[in-house]
């Protein structure tokens, strides 16, 4: 490809690029058809129906309906665009935000009243922040399932 | 001729929009974020800029996949508030100033920078919610803002995005443009975006308020040195969105100092966080004649 | 690595592509255009070029009054024949190199060159016609053009278009994008629009003869020379529309003599007076290994 | 309004700028439309309402059924948006750019065969080229309207 990357050491992130945005192309232009109220309506009434007007993959199809922001944005979607199907559900950017990280919408608020994550440990793959994979899901939840506490 | 009064620097965050929209602001939650507002409020009624030159990003609202200009200049008469899903914000619709933006980008293209005129389309919070920042939310009785407002447009959603360096480069040439034209106006140039903030992935909700803090300092009195902090410096110490930043080294290119003139002044400087996912920071920055 | 192997220029007037396909090719006003191409035609048969970073403008048709991008580079995979009022030309669609044309973009933008990327247009003569030159219109049992085109649009209808200078400067940034790509290409660059030409007013039907054929000669031997020329002379000399000649020095600037290499060798020079409104100049350039 | 203009003293030539650009926006929009081949029916069908349908000035309006090139640039027309009037119609970018020198469209093909317009006399307004103000209209009937020939 040739395309210089000196962006993918960064844990949890993905920057959206020429490559992600020719893979995610009609997932975001789906994204974008739900700037209109008529659309979200319609979207909304019927999503594989509407979701079917678009040229995107099945596997982005099924990360929208599964409100997964992470498998959208590895299939390319950018978070800018994502949120749009989160407005049409009624949530906000903190909420959108914190489901990618696995925390309850109130663990993931606490954390931001209480100064925001951490950049220590999670400048570089392999240290040992709370973003870094061995971490993920995190809260409470994730904590638990990994018998952590 | 026109002049270039001040520069004001401001996260631009949606929430902040919504809080205010949604008579929020007395919250405990919002209070002291509209708290660091209460100065700039009170100066700018006293400074009355007739233009404000907006430097802003677009959130996937006007520019759609299909088109993705890394600078755009709005030369048009108004600008609708957009709908970005939650329904158009309540507040007026922005009324350009199409004389002093086609001048602008008829001496910035002149100087190399190969802007993208626009003259329809819809603004986003990254616009409208420095203004209702700075002007509170125009009252039913009196529904416009207070002056005009150029709208410039910069690509940080799809990478690769303009440099720090471009950006103050291009600053420079916005001030020389607005010095050149020829009737009496007051003008602020703007800077919004940031500061540190990540919406995406198992990093979202980062926060770095030391960098932050080392960004106002050195926006401040070395913005030549911080606009040669690569893009990766932003998005490993700020997050991914943090790279909003590079806007507001436009802004600060576009003042006196740069050229040669007395050091801009600090009028007011704030931090807080959080506003929903992000650190705001606020700056105001007087030139002195 | 790919190489761009030599650079063409030619005019793009829309009668060229009404007559080719309407079939009046062979009619005796028409002839004398096609044959300069015959050559043309030959040598790109054996060239095989795998991509053209065809630059062009569009003539409001892509791009209205709302929104006028100085550089836009086409980053989709493909390109549909607009219909420009008459119904769109009965050509194939135009595929292009998103790989390609994605690294170009990243590069270019590096460079401070504010580029506008567009995934979605239609295109005009301003690119279909000098396909149709080189390549003769597709026979319908082998409906496609031969090779990728990634299409290059420069804004020369609303002034201010970008200086010679600033075009003949993204050239050699496009060719150092180019040669950074590592996949094996052979890439041509194309310079289209012009010779002299006024579509407008009392002096429409302006031909300059002695001054297009000093273009063509300074575009040969003196390249970097030729782009000092300010815009008027070029409105003055060569009539309001042939202002489209400045990108011309896109493709000159990419050509591997400006970098220090050996000199560009011309392999064919050919002009001729009319074209419709028109005067036809045509070069092409080897680079020399 | 300090842009700069160094290009007024061309004869016969308006440079389409910001100024002419913002005078001209609706008509040149208008002209937009014609690109889609149902505007062009509905236009032809009825010039007056559709014009009417944009936000233009009278004369323009005026200027467009005049089929008038200069006319329309004069307020604000550019050459490549009104040439989808002429489009529409059914003319050639020669008719429509003869059509602006009062040539008829035989003289206006001769002159180009011949070679086309000279420079001599054209490059600045004062001179004494076919282009200047005091030799129009062009062709015969401008000569003779004159008294010239
Ligand atoms: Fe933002
Ligand atoms: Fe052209």
């Amino acid at each position: 490809m040739g395309l210089e990357k000196p962006y993918t050491d960064v844990p949890g992130t993905i920057i959206f690029d020429a490559e992600q945005s020719r893979k995610g192309y009609w997932l975001n232009q789906f994204c974008m058809s739900l700037l209109k109220a008529e659309n979200r309506a319609r979207f909304l009434a019927n999503e594989r129906a509407y979701l079917d007007e678009w040229a995107m993959s099945e596997e982005q199809k099924d990360a929208v309906m599964a409100r997964d922001l992470n498998w959208c944005m590895r299939t390319g979607g950018n978070i800018y665009f994502l949120a749009k199907i989160g407005a049409t559900d009624g949530r906000s950017f903190q909420q959108m935000a914190g489901s990618m990280t696995g925390m309850t919408e109130e663990e993931y608020r606490n954390m931001m009243v209480g100064g925001g994550r951490s950049v220590e440990g999670n400048r570089y793959i392999g240290e040992d922040g709370d973003a870094q994979e061995h971490h993920q899901p995190q809260g409470q939840a994730g904590r638990t399932a990994r018998g952590e506490a | 001729m026109a002049k270039i009064t001040a520069s004001v620097y401001t996260s631009h965050v949606p929430a902040i929009g919504a809080a205010l929209d949604l008579g929020k602001d007395k919250e405990p939650y919002w209070q002291p974020v509209f708290a660091g507002y209460d100065f700039s409020k009170q100066w700018i009624k006293e400074e009355k800029p007739d233009v404000i030159f907006l430097v802003y990003n677009d959130h996937a609202t006007a520019f759609s996949l299909d088109l993705i200009p890394t600078f755009a200049i709005g030369t048009g008469a108004q600008y609708a508030p957009a709908d970005e899903g939650w329904g158009p914000r309540p507040v007026p619709t922005v009324q350009g100033h199409p004389e002093l933006a086609a001048h602008i980008a008829q001496s910035v293209i002149q100087d190399d920078f190969d802007l993208t005129i626009v003259n329809r389309m819809d603004v986003d919070h990254g616009l409208t919610v420095p203004l209702s920042l700075m002007f509170g939310n125009p009252p039913q009785s009196h529904f416009e803002w207070p002056c005009s407002v150029i709208p410039f447009a910069v690509n940080v959603v799809q990478y690769p995005v303009p440099s720090g360096k471009r950006c103050f480069e291009l600053g420079k040439a916005i001030r020389k443009a607005i010095n050149s034209f020829d009737q009496d106006l007051n003008v602020q140039i703007w800077g919004t975006g940031g500061m540190s903030h990540q919406l995406q992935g198992a990093r979202a909700g980062l926060i770095n308020s030391d960098w932050d803090n080392r960004f106002l300092d050195r926006l401040i009195s070395d913005p030549a040195g911080l606009a040669e902090v690569p893009h990766i410096e932003y998005v490993r110490e700020a997050g991914s969105e943090g790279i909003e930043l590079v806007m507001w080294l436009i802004a600060r290119g576009a003042m006196e100092d740069v050229a040669g003139g007395k050091p801009a002044k600090p009028v007011h400087r704030f931090f807080h966080v959080p506003a929903s996912n992000t650190a705001v920071g606020h700056l105001i920055l007087e030139n002195q004649s």
